[in-house]
């Protein structure tokens, strides 16, 4: 068979009853599932189109659309299962790689899921949060080994201090969540827009990936975080300038070792003036920097980077979570990172590979424990901060990351589904009926910023006060006495290999 | 300070609104030689056709004048002005002293001198009691069959009226189709056979040459071809012309109506005049000519009082246009509609088995006149597009689209348009 | 006074606008009764006009000097004193479409089915918020205290 | 249990007493003074930090051992043999007690630096060395452990109540001018020798009433500095604190106090630019040194002795004048138990230290 029509994931409901053939839905969906016939004045779907992101759904004005996964089986097979089979038999037809979006969704173990936190009884009183100050600010970037301060005056009044040590530059972060790097290409201006109002409206940073950076998000630089990536688009001399903070891109949690590519039907004019490559042009990252075949290339690169903004803002690199995170780590610290971000398998992208995706890479909450290790025992914790990523999808996982030894997280994927996404996993074909991952005009204008902000602003407050809640639950009131403060962790079910590289005990063990 | 309004309908209500915006304490006097407190004109044909009631007919409350504290004299005509001294004289003798006096006497029908015109059974259509005499006519007589004269607007809506009454109406329209000022040939055809349809003839290029009766009453009309159509009603309605009969031969200048300004004044001081009896800016012909029209009365009467109140305000000019639904068909036409030089460009659609008909006349690239008969959504967007003057180069493909809207429009005019007010037509 | 502000910008296109607008003003305000029960079906008050990927909710504007008060030969058409908003008594209309020929939005329209009255936006009155309003799920159309 | 590996957690009374001219006093009235807080001790462990009681050996180390067994006793005397000179070594002099249950064997080395060890590390100060020292036969050798490691100073400390462990120590016998002491209230039951406080380290004794919820934090940031916590204790994390910042980052004990228990961040910005600019670089800098969670200390070297509470103030601490003498302690009674009359009491505010400082004379 030259074609074999595969089950359909998705199947639609649509309850007849209910349906006032409004058409909403037919109006709606950038994958035409909805069909509206004015002869009997009836919509009916096709369900073969669906992608399961339930825009439809969600705008169905009596609730009379249902999108459920297509119970329809195989035959049950531990080895052959219907994804397996539905990916041979795709790949049968198109002798091509299989494509996704988002991050790895394959049941490998959720550490974040395997660790608990520690609360006050009797021995130290817990903090209301209510009641008390409770203090998430952090700074990320450099900082001294030590402090050096003299003294003006024999007599050692604090007023007669001078202090000798300056502090090198530094990102101020009212609450220890960023905004991962997702590209001006990858998903829409308005997108971009709301995260970078968000960031300044909270007191934190954006990412502008590989995306170079808008004409109309200059205005929020203050808050903005530059990428510089393996293809250099949109990198020149203002980009650089405007930034809070630069980060080099090494890796991507989704798709450790690949580089990038945003197809050219998606480079508008508006992106081809961002990147600064001809409009209708392949965006091709390559997989390596080609002017960092080393980590003494890296080196170079970051104290290029210095040079040319400086030294007044904080330089970081971020990699993906592999095998060998924990000297890399280090390696780049020494380099000269004043941060080092590090995206785990579960990270989020625009497009990778699926074989990439799913079997590349190692869960971040292992990686941020060994190195954060690896870095105090090497003495050199200090000289750079820590961005945990890649699947970070509430506050405990913030919580949990930060005890783990991270300064602060990255948060991409729960950026989206604050703005609507629904993972249905289709990001790379630019249909997203959401407005978030498309620059087609007809959907981008779907994602209002106003709104798009005002969620993720939210979020981030939501989020904020169950930090501080479970905070002051440990008898904490600073962020700083939780970082890497692995005594308010306990693993549940983990064994005695993943409680050692995570660094905690187990469950009912005490101090 | 007096206010003295001569008239009582659409411009005088307006300018008592308009005053009492700026002055809410001064003397407005209303004179009127209508028994009625106040009453749509244009409302009259649905009052005698029986689809509004006498008390409906009203289009202000009656608390109207006690709200605004006006003095209100009914039944009483304006019958001479003192420039000099500032009063009015009434018909009772009353003598009125104005400090700033509106003329707004409105229109006046023109009556051709036809022989037999004085039979009964033949009546103008202007007024409510025209409407209540024909009224009274019809009942006392069980009239059963009527002569129109005049295929005008008014002639049709009493033709409608009629025909509501069941009586079988025949139009005699002296030139070669009705409605003949507004419409082309393809939009009265369309009315035309409606009219035909429900079994009232409509008989062009032609007029009544005299009217014959029995006893007094109406019997017969003979055309100028000698044709005879017996009837027992015979509806005059070829038109209205300013009435001006108040000034006429006075210091006020007047031509076919009373000459104003643009800020409704007349050449005397303190003497500002609006509505069907004046003449004012036309827009769109860019000169000074009578438009007696609703929404025009009221403009100016508008006009008119912020100007005697004290707020400058100056008429942008308004231009000809109408709406009225004939047999179930909705039509507008608006500005220059029939054209008849040459230098126009029309734009039609026509469908005649729907009874609808659009055309959009366009000159120097923009729209000067449309009509709509059959389908009339959106209408008002063309007449804010003439009133505009708006460059149609970039949209006229689209304009007679069924999706045209705002949208069609550049979007700097279309963004004003959706987020800024609007001046008025 | 509180105006309706299209954003354009943010329209979608669904036409929720329109299907809530409708039920607001049917017999039964009961979503699935108006469009499958009601005769004449009711007509929404917005209209949602589009053009490619540009499209945009509109209603009555409210104008501050509306034009079709001043041509409205009943009365039917007044400003609401409390709220400012132009409001058609219904009672008093008799379809002369004199304010369909004046508006130039294009907003007012025959009430095609039962009595042939213009129909147009009342801002819900009663309501807190204008259903459209309230409704739409991107915020493109807004109600806003406007200078 | 092991005891090195459950951290301990205890609510206790402190108490400090400090002649600031350096005159020296039995230890009678600290002993009293502790006394007066018996409700805040469960007999699981006392002791004492006295300065200035070996003069005649004021340049030698002294170690106060505790050994469990013999053995402990020979691999340790083997190892300070191989890298000090013994200059002289004897039993602790204690006295019978009924209710000093079990006692490890008490010895004390008076050592001094071999110059060859010296050239050997030459990457370390003698006292780094010394501290390594401690850390190696506290971690190496069982049953081992040394109490104190300073210089004209020791620990006397054990389990039972503090005045039990002060009797069983003698120590009216000797004369200091610093006296500090601990009566200790664990939660566990664990109650070992080498678990009462004080904890010394050099001649750093820190005596501590609290629970620290950065404990974790504190301990690894430690560690990025190369101070491995063997122990589970708070007092030994708040001695290398005191140590790293003190001793050998050289910042004063204001500065320390504005690092362990640093003031909020909007207190931070209300100061003036100059104090604003220090505390927020501190905090940025040493902010896993803050000490989070409730505490009292009192932390004493060879010149000093210093009173602090956390930032928010979930301990009890108070001070008091009187002459030359300043004392610190958890309760006014016990202050008031030796000195009824004092010239000023005050509350020192959270985070606020109370210093006092030998005045040359």
């Amino acid at each position: 068979m030259a074609k074999r029509p595969l089950p359909t994931e998705f199947i639609i409901e649509r309850d007849e009853e209910k349906c006032i053939a409004c058409q909403a839905c037919v109006r709606m969906c950038s994958n035409d599932v909805h069909s509206y016939d004015p002869e009997t004045d009836t919509v009916s779907s096709d369900s073969a189109k669906c992608v399961g992101c339930h825009f439809c759904e969600t705008l169905c004005p009596t609730g009379a659309l249902v999108i459920r996964r297509n119970p329809s089986e195989f035959k049950l097979n531990a080895n052959w299962n219907a994804e397996v089979i539905k990916n041979i038999t795709r790949q049968a037809e198109t002798g091509g790689m299989l494509l996704t979006g988002m991050g790895c969704d394959k049941p490998y173990p959720i550490y974040w899921d395997y660790i608990l936190l520690n609360a006050s009884q009797v021995t130290n009183p817990s903090i209301d949060p209510l009641r008390e100050p409770m203090e998430l600010r952090t700074y990320i970037g450099r900082k001294p080994d030590k402090i050096e301060i003299q003294i003006t005056n024999s007599k050692s009044q604090i007023s007669n201090y001078k202090l000798q040590t300056s502090i090198p530059p530094q990102l101020k972060l009212e609450t220890p969540i960023l905004f991962s790097a997702m590209s001006y290409g990858s998903i829409s201006l308005n997108a971009c827009k709301s995260l970078a109002k968000a960031a300044r409206e909270v007191g934190t940073f954006y990412n502008t990936g590989e995306g170079g950076l808008h004409r109309e998000l200059y205005k929020y630089s203050a808050n903005t975080i530059v990428q510089v990536a393996s293809g250099r688009f949109g990198v020149h001399r203002e980009y650089l300038e405007a930034a809070a903070a630069i980060e080099i891109k090494i890796g991507q949690g989704a798709k450790p070792g690949i580089g990038g590519h945003l197809p050219g039907e998606k480079v508008s004019e508006e992106i081809s003036q961002t990147r600064m490559i001809p409009v209708g042009t392949d965006a091709l990252s390559p997989a390596p920097h080609h002017d960092i075949y080393s980590i003494e290339d890296l080196r170079q690169l970051i104290f290029a980077l210095k040079e040319a903004t400086r030294y007044k803002k904080p330089v970081g690199v971020k990699i993906s979570a592999v095998h060998n995170v924990a000297p890399i780590a280090s390696g780049i610290v020494r380099a000269g990172a004043d941060f080092v971000a590090i995206d785990g398998l579960r990270g989020g992208t625009g497009a990778a590979p699926t074989v990439v995706r799913d079997n590349v890479g190692i869960p971040t909450e292992l990686a941020i424990a060994v190195v954060d290790q690896r870095l105090r025992e090497e003495g050199i914790r200090n000289q750079a901060s820590l961005i945990a990523a890649g699947g970070i999808r509430s506050s405990s996982d913030v919580i949990k990351a930060i005890a783990l030894g991270a300064d602060a997280v990255y948060i991409g994927t729960a950026s989206l589904v604050a703005m609507g996404c629904s993972l249905c996993q289709r990001c790379y074909t630019g249909k997203c009926n959401w407005g978030i991952a498309t620059q087609d005009p007809y959907l981008t204008k779907r994602l209002n910023p106003d709104i798009g902000t005002r969620r993720l602003v939210n979020l981030l407050r939501a989020w904020s006060l169950e930090i501080k809640e479970m905070l002051g639950g440990m008898g904490i009131n600073a962020i700083e006495s939780l970082r890497g403060n692995r005594e308010q962790l306990r693993g549940v079910g983990l064994s005695d290999t993943d409680l050692k590289l995570l660094g905690i005990k187990p469950a009912g063990e005490a101090w | 300070m007096n206010y003295v309004i001569i008239g009582n309908s659409a411009s005088g209500i307006a300018a008592i609104e308009a005053i009492r915006e700026y002055d809410g304490k001064n003397k407005i006097t209303v004179i009127s030689d209508e028994p009625y407190s106040n009453y749509s004109r244009p409302l009259i044909s649905y009052f005698l056709g029986k689809k509004v009631s006498l008390e409906s007919v009203s289009f202000q409350e009656e608390d109207f004048y006690k709200d605004n504290k006006v003095d209100l004299i009914l039944n009483n005509k304006a019958t001479k002005l003192d420039l000099k001294k500032k009063y009015v004289i009434l018909a009772d003798g009353r003598k009125i002293s104005f400090d700033k006096l509106l003329i707004t006497t409105g229109g006046a029908p023109i009556v051709p001198e036809i022989k037999g015109r004085n039979f009964n059974g033949v009546f103008s259509f202007t007024t409510l009691s025209d409407a209540q005499k024909i009224e009274k006519y019809i009942k006392t007589n069980k009239v059963k069959k009527a002569v129109v004269l005049g295929g005008g607007l008014i002639g049709l809506k009493a033709t409608e009226a009629l025909i509501e009454l069941k009586i079988k109406v025949t139009i005699v329209e002296l030139a070669d189709r009705i409605l003949s000022a507004t419409f082309d040939k393809k939009a009265s055809g369309i009315i035309e056979a409606a009219l035909e349809k429900i079994g009232c003839k409509s008989i062009t290029n032609n007029t009544i040459a005299e009217i014959k009766g029995k006893n007094s009453k109406v019997k017969e009309v003979i055309l100028k071809d000698k044709k005879k159509i017996p009837t027992e009603l015979v509806i005059v309605a070829i038109g209205v012309k300013p009435n001006i009969e108040l000034v006429k031969n006075r210091a006020i200048n007047t031509n076919k109506g009373i000459l104003v300004d643009n800020f409704m004044q007349t050449n005397i001081k303190d003497i500002y005049a609006a509505g069907d009896c004046c003449e004012a800016k036309d827009s769109l012909l860019n000169t000074n000519r009578p438009i007696a029209i609703w929404p025009v009365a009221k403009r100016q009467g508008k006009i008119a009082g912020y100007n005697m109140a004290g707020w400058k305000k100056e008429y942008q000019g308004s231009f000809a246009m109408n709406s009225v639904e004939l047999c179930g068909i909705p039509t507008i036409s608006v500005g220059e509609s029939c054209p008849e030089k040459e230098g126009y460009q029309v734009l039609e659609y026509f469908a005649p088995e729907k009874s609808i008909y659009k055309k959009i006349v366009i000159k120097n690239k923009r729209i000067i006149g449309v009509i709509f008969v059959g389908d009339i959504e959106r209408a008002g967007i063309y007449t804010s597009l003439i009133k505009d003057k708006v460059d149609t180069s970039d949209f006229k493909e689209n304009l007679l689209k069924e999706d045209f809207g705002l949208i069609s429009l550049p979007k700097e005019y279309r963004k004003h348009l959706v987020t800024g007010e609007v001046a008025i037509l | 006074m509180k105006k309706i502000i299209i954003r354009e910008e943010y329209c979608m296109g669904c036409r929720l606008c329109e299907v809530h607008c409708l039920v607001q003003h049917s017999k039964t305000k009961n979503i699935i009764k108006a469009y499958k029960g009601e005769y004449p079906k009711p007509i929404p008050r917005i209209i949602v006009e589009e053009k490619g990927y540009v499209s945009f909710a509109l209603q009555c504007r409210h104008c501050e000097d509306g034009p079709c008060l001043e041509a409205c030969i009943t009365g039917a058409m007044y400003r609401d004193k409390k709220t400012g908003a132009i409001l058609l008594n219904e009672d008093k209309c008799i379809g002369c479409w004199m304010c369909i020929m004046v508006c130039p939005f294009g907003v007012i329209s025959r009430n095609g089915e039962g009595k042939k009255i213009a129909s147009k936006c009342d801002l819900c009155m009663g309501e807190k918020v204008p259903i459209c309003v309230k409704n739409c799920p991107n915020e493109a159309i807004v109600y806003e205290e406007k200078k | 249990m092991d005891r090195f590996h459950e951290k301990e957690i205890s609510g206790c009374g402190i108490l400090g007493i400090m002649d600031q001219k350096g005159k020296r006093f039995s230890g009678g009235d600290i002993v009293a003074g502790i006394a007066s807080m018996r409700e805040r001790a469960n007999g699981l462990g006392g002791g004492f930090a006295a300065y200035g009681i070996y003069p005649e050996h004021k340049r030698d180390w002294c170690f106060h051992m505790m050994f469990e067994n013999k053995s402990a006793m020979v691999q340790t005397e083997e190892y300070l043999r191989e890298n000090y000179k013994i200059v002289k070594d004897g039993i602790i002099p204690t006295r019978e007690d009924r209710s000093i249950k079990y006692r490890p064997l008490l010895w004390r080395y008076f050592l001094q630096h071999k110059e060859e060890k010296t050239k050997l590390h030459y990457d370390l100060t003698e006292k780094d060395f010394v501290i390594k020292t401690v850390m190696e036969i506290n971690t190496k050798i069982p049953g081992a452990f040394v109490a104190s490691s300073g210089r004209n100073m020791g620990v006397f400390k054990g389990v039972g109540y503090p005045e039990d462990i002060g009797r069983f120590y003698k120590l009216e016998e000797y004369e200091a001018y610093i006296w500090t002491a601990h009566g200790r209230f664990p939660t566990n039951t664990v109650g070992w020798w080498g678990g009462a406080h004080p904890f010394g380290l050099l001649d750093w004794s820190v005596v501590h009433n609290g629970e620290i919820s950065s404990y974790g934090i504190n301990k690894r940031f430690l560690l990025n500095y190369g101070y491995v916590c063997a122990f589970f204790t708070d007092t030994e994390v708040m001695t290398y604190l005191f140590d790293l910042l003190v001793r050998k980052h050289g910042l004063s004990f204001e500065v320390v106090a504005d690092i362990l228990a640093a003031p909020f961040w909007d207190d931070i910005e209300r100061q003036p630019q100059g104090r604003g600019e220090l505390l927020r670089t501190l905090r940025i800098a040493y902010g896993s040194a803050l000490v989070n969670g409730p505490f009292s200390v009192i932390v004493a070297n060879s010149s000093t002795m210093v009173g602090l509470n956390d930032r928010i103030k979930l301990r009890p601490l108070v001070a008091a004048t009187s002459e030359n003498r300043l004392y610190i302690a958890s309760e006014e009674s016990a202050i008031r138990e030796v000195c009824p009359r004092p010239n000023r009491v005050w509350m020192p505010k959270a985070g606020e230290p109370v210093i006092g400082r030998l005045i040359e004379v």
